[in-house]
């Protein structure tokens, strides 16, 4: 232990501010990153859980994944 | 080789094979950077010369590494992708490049606020410092292109190019730079020959830059899945692996 | 005082030679009146200049029976020009250009009837997509679309019927129709032929 | 079926075509920081090119951070018609029935939004990398703030101007940057007053009455410029 | 009916696509001078922004010059493959049986000719005005000559990265300026050791190598580029 | 081994959508093929591809029997490719424009021909006016000269007939019809009707 005591350790012998702000802007970014992580992953799900929900309500479509209105529209004129 | 490749190199099988491994880095790097953190700012003797405020070497250099290995990272992911066409490769590149960012900016941050009680101020140019800068700009140009393009394949490529350009330039912009600042210091840590460090300060340095290695990796395969999952949505093993796991 | 646009005695001139001289062109209520000329002969130049975007000509142009240059903040306000280069922003959905052309007219304007302008002109499910990405007909409607969100009666349009496949053109000359049916008037260029209903006159040029 | 011009219309108009040039800087979101990325590697290259000693840096750093600051915004105006000219929605803006000095003052205050203020924010942290001597640092941005609105109103001018040429982004500077140098000096002198501790506040004035002169003006001139490139 | 691919074409293609580019330039004979101006100009910025004393003008000028007319050539180049791209014509340089490379190669050649090389030899003209010392101006106007060389080729890269994006001109500066800063070190390095007196063969032999390595691995590279734009 | 160019289950995905899977395609000497479909059909899109512009499709393409990438130079060499843009140099004058691309072949390329093409196109008197300067169907012909002045096997045009006035579209259609009657082979997309006297052949998108 190279502090005597807690308030000492806060001090950082007067160099306290430097210390803490270095420190402290490298871990709020890390963590900002682990967390901006999570939240994709955790919107990227919401969007399967939709599409999955939509699914069940449709029947399944063999081949084109979305299909193109614009050509239901034009089948639709022929 | 050629088979190792191909299987790491499909989306599927890389979502599925790093789920298993995501979590291992994640301990790992979490266990080191803690146990770095508790030693580096509480149990580390202070420099004599520069007292406590030297601690801040614990988070600055693992930066420093870290963001020159991302950009070499990313160079080699992109090389993969342009070589072999593999998909997974470049979203690997695409997620590294804002980490990239992000650590070279802690790395000019962590030396900025060190540059006060040591040098007096919050700047000076010399070659370090300078070379770190146009990193974070290289960085910065990798991001921007690739999102500057409509179509997600063509950023990709553009991307790639310049990731690659970029990484033959990084040495010879150290180099110049290097050469043209006579302030700068001497190095006191490389990999090859021992420091000049006390051990005592330099083993929790290891612990942290091997930390913030595994925390890089554990990122990256995480943010890479989140990446496969997006451009993959529409396929249907997505689909099945979503609906299987509820 | 005749409404409609009127021209009278046009001449211009590009390069030292005469694209047209001596012009007389009456654009009145409920009519179609096409320009047709070969290529070069100047049909935009016309168009532009009735559309007031050019300055150098002779002659005189009348809105409504009064000089041009007097009456320009109305003319405008009945105005629908479609040039060669359709307007259309390829950094922007096609939602947010035709959102962007209602609040021109100083009009708020509402997503309803964008929607249903696009879904017109066989746009539909593509509203979100960004211009850019869209093929080259489709830009087109997105442009074409204007016809049926915003209310001007006098049409003037260049080559409407560029890069527009088959059933679109069909839907196009409907429009046409049915605009002039409306008491409209429409002022056109196309090297296509035109099967319209009501008569077209045909202005020659070159 | 005659429409008569719409009246009150005008606010609806400029706030739509304030959002819609929001919208396409925002769309790519790279095209938001660049005129502050040119400005942050300009700095850059000063030190590097001339000397990396804090005291030449700190004797340089008003007069660098403004007229890099100024090519920045110079820089970013080249495309502020030059895209709708292409695809031919400048051509469209002529044609509404709204006046087109409004239409234009709202592009330019988009411009100004997304590149001047930026730059007068930032500018203070490079500054400190050029080591800009304490106390002048609220007085850089301020002078920048309003400076670089006259140079957005300006430079429009310029752009109207140039939209019909391609290649027009070098005659562009060769057009605009003389007008650029009243401003340049007012806003340089209110940094250099600060720093030797004068008084502010005539320098800024003047920066003041640059900017009203242009607001007043500029728009008009716009209108003017673009009606003559779209004639051409 | 079928042709077999004609060989030692490849010169004619060249040379008709250097004059080409030629032609282009010198009809807009305004274009021709617009990098010049831009350099004098920016030149003359720097006296108004900074400082009008001699002994300071003198003390940044190898500096100065170079970053300026590193910042010149740079502006010019955004318009290089633009141009072509807007029109279609770069789709059809794509398509030729030549080496996109070659051609690639002779269009920066050009771009050379006409913005790198007046650039440096006008370069001496704005030294006396900056009061450059006595003694360097040929080297300036040979470090020039030579870096510039380098600044086209690397520079083309990211001209053929950003042709395909609307206002790619300020991307194109984030992109290119950091792979510039070797060129204007040793560039700089060469005036200052003439001014210093020292030898300057070391100087010129790196931007030498520089330049060679960029002639070598840049037309790959633009031609990569090439690809990836016309397939966005 | 087969002539001509040829297209196995090619498949090509935009946005996660399908615009064509499992085509097959052949262009045989001689033969117009015209490729049909409405308005974001993937017309562009394919011929693109067919001309070696774009490289993320499915499927495999084979140039007289031999994988595509082997013979690249080869097929370049053959081909003639005229896009939505024409590649007409609004800088240069229509002769100096033909004069670049017939260098672009390595041909040194003399004058008369450039003029006889021009000529041709009915562009005689215009060959020293700048291209920027000419009307839209002007510049387009300038395009289309091409196709006299440059001997190649495969000619692939989207949409050619865009902005061309009646007599230039009877004319064209004539050239086409003379191409393939001499062995050569058109792949061509065009909204309009077809009037050529060999039998063309239709694929049909969308
Ligand atoms: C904004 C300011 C700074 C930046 C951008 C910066 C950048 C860097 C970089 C890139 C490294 C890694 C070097 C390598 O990879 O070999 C490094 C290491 C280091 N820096 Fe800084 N630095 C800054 C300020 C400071 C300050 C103020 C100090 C202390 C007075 C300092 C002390 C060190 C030390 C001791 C190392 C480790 C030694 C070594 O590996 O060479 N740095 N810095
Ligand atoms: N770069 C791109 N990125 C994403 N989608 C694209 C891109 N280019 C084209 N598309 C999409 O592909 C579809 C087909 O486009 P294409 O240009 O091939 O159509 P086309 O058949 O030529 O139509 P047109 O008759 O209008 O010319 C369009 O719906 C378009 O949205
Ligand atoms: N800006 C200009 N400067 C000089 N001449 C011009 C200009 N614009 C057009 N011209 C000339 O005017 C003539 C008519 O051009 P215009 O574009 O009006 O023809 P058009 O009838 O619309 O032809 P197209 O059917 O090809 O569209 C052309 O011969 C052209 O050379
Ligand atoms: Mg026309
Ligand atoms: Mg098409």
């Amino acid at each position: 232990m190279a502090f005597s005591s807690f308030a000492a350790f806060v001090a950082m012998g007067g160099h306290g501010p430097y210390v803490w702000a270095a420190w402290g802007v490298t871990a709020l970014l890390m963590i900002a990153c682990v967390w901006h992580a999570r939240v994709e992953r955790r919107l990227l799900i919401r969007i399967l859980a939709r599409r999955a929900r939509r699914e069940k309500m449709r029947p399944p479509q063999s081949g084109k994944v979305a299909p193109n209105p614009f050509q239901a529209s034009q089948a639709d004129d022929t | 080789m050629w088979t190792f490749i191909h299987k790491w190199g499909s989306p599927k099988w890389f979502y599925v094979m790093s789920a298993k491994l995501q979590p291992l880095f994640w301990m790992v790097s979490l266990l080191l950077i803690v146990t770095g953190t508790v030693w580096g700012l509480a149990f580390a003797p202070a420099d004599y010369q520069q007292g406590d405020s030297f601690r801040i070497i614990y988070v600055h250099v693992p930066a420093a590494f870290l963001a020159q290995s991302i950009f070499v990272s990313m160079a080699l992911a992109s090389l993969v992708f342009v070589v072999w066409k593999i998909k997974v490769a470049d979203m690997a590149a695409k997620v590294m490049a804002p980490l990239g960012a992000v650590m070279t900016f802690v790395a000019l941050f962590s030396g900025a606020v060190w540059g006060v009680p040591t040098w007096g101020t919050w700047w000076m140019w010399d070659a370090r410092l300078t070379s770190m800068l146009i990193l974070l700009f290289l960085f910065l140009g990798v991001i921007a292109l690739r999102g500057a393009f409509a179509s997600r394949d063509s950023g990709s490529k553009a991307a790639s190019v310049l990731a690659m350009v970029g990484v033959i330039n990084i040495p010879i912009i150290k180099y110049s730079v290097d050469w043209w600042f006579t302030l700068h210091q001497p190095a006191t840590f490389t990999l090859t020959s021992r420091p000049a460090m006390p051990t005592e300060m330099w083993l929790p340095l290891l612990v942290m830059v091997l930390g913030f290695y595994c925390f890089f990796i554990a990122l990256t395969l995480m943010r890479t899945r989140n990446e496969i999952l997006r451009r993959e949505i529409n396929k249907r093993w997505v689909m099945d692996l979503f609906q299987e796991a509820r | 005082m005749s409404l409609g646009l009127q021209a009278r005695q046009l001449a211009c001139e590009r390069d030292g030679r005469w694209l047209f001289e001596g012009l007389d062109l009456d654009v009145r209520c409920g009519e179609i009146v096409r320009i047709e000329g070969p290529n070069g002969s100047g049909k935009t130049t016309l168009l532009k200049l009735l559309a007031g975007q050019l300055g150098d000509y002779h002659g005189e142009l009348y809105w409504n029976g009064e000089r041009f240059h007097k009456v320009r903040e109305h003319f405008l306000a009945n105005l629908l020009y479609l040039g060669h280069s359709p307007g259309v922003k390829a950094g922007l959905t096609p939602l947010e250009n035709l959102a962007w052309y209602q609040a021109l007219n100083g009009d708020k304007g509402d997503e309803e009837q964008c929607l249903n302008a696009l879904f017109h002109v066989g746009l539909g499910g593509f509203e979100d997509v960004l211009a850019g990405q869209l093929s080259a007909g489709q830009q087109r409607r997105v442009a074409l679309a204007r016809l049926t969100l915003t209310r001007r009666a006098l049409w003037v349009l260049d080559e409407p019927f560029t890069a527009i496949d088959r059933q679109g053109v069909v839907a196009l000359e409907k429009q046409l129709a049915a605009h002039v049916q409306a008491g409209g008037s429409v002022l056109v260029t196309t090297h296509h032929a035109l099967a319209v209903s009501p008569a077209v006159r045909c202005v020659q040029l070159g | 079926m005659l429409n008569t011009p719409a009246q009150g219309g005008l606010w609806i108009a400029f706030k739509a075509t304030l959002k819609r040039d929001a919208t396409l800087m925002f769309r790519r979101r790279g095209e938001l920081l660049n005129p502050l990325v040119f400005f942050a590697l300009v700095v850059t290259l000063f030190p590097i090119g001339i000397s990396p000693d804090p005291v030449v840096l700190s004797l340089i750093a008003p007069g660098l951070l403004w007229v890099t600051a100024l090519l920045a915004a110079l820089l970013s105006l080249d495309s502020l018609f030059r895209t709708d000219y292409d695809d031919g929605s400048l051509e469209q803006l002529l044609l509404t029935p709204q006046p087109l000095a409004a239409l234009g003052l709202a592009k330019v205050v988009a411009h100004w939004l997304f590149t001047g203020l930026p730059l007068a924010i930032v500018a203070p942290l490079l500054g400190v990398m050029l080591a800009l001597p304490a106390g002048s640092y609220m007085v850089l941005s301020l002078s920048l703030a309003i400076g670089s609105a006259s140079l957005s109103l300006i430079g429009a001018i310029g752009a109207a101007l140039t939209v019909g040429i391609a290649r027009g982004g070098v005659l562009l500077s060769l057009l605009i940057l003389p007008l650029y140098i009243p401003v340049l000096i007012f806003g340089v002198g209110a940094v250099q007053a600060a720093i030797n501790g004068d008084g502010i506040a005539a320098h800024l004035a003047m920066l003041g009455a640059l900017f009203a002169a242009s607001l007043l003006l500029a728009p008009w001139a716009i209108a003017a410029s673009l009606r003559i490139s779209i004639n051409g």
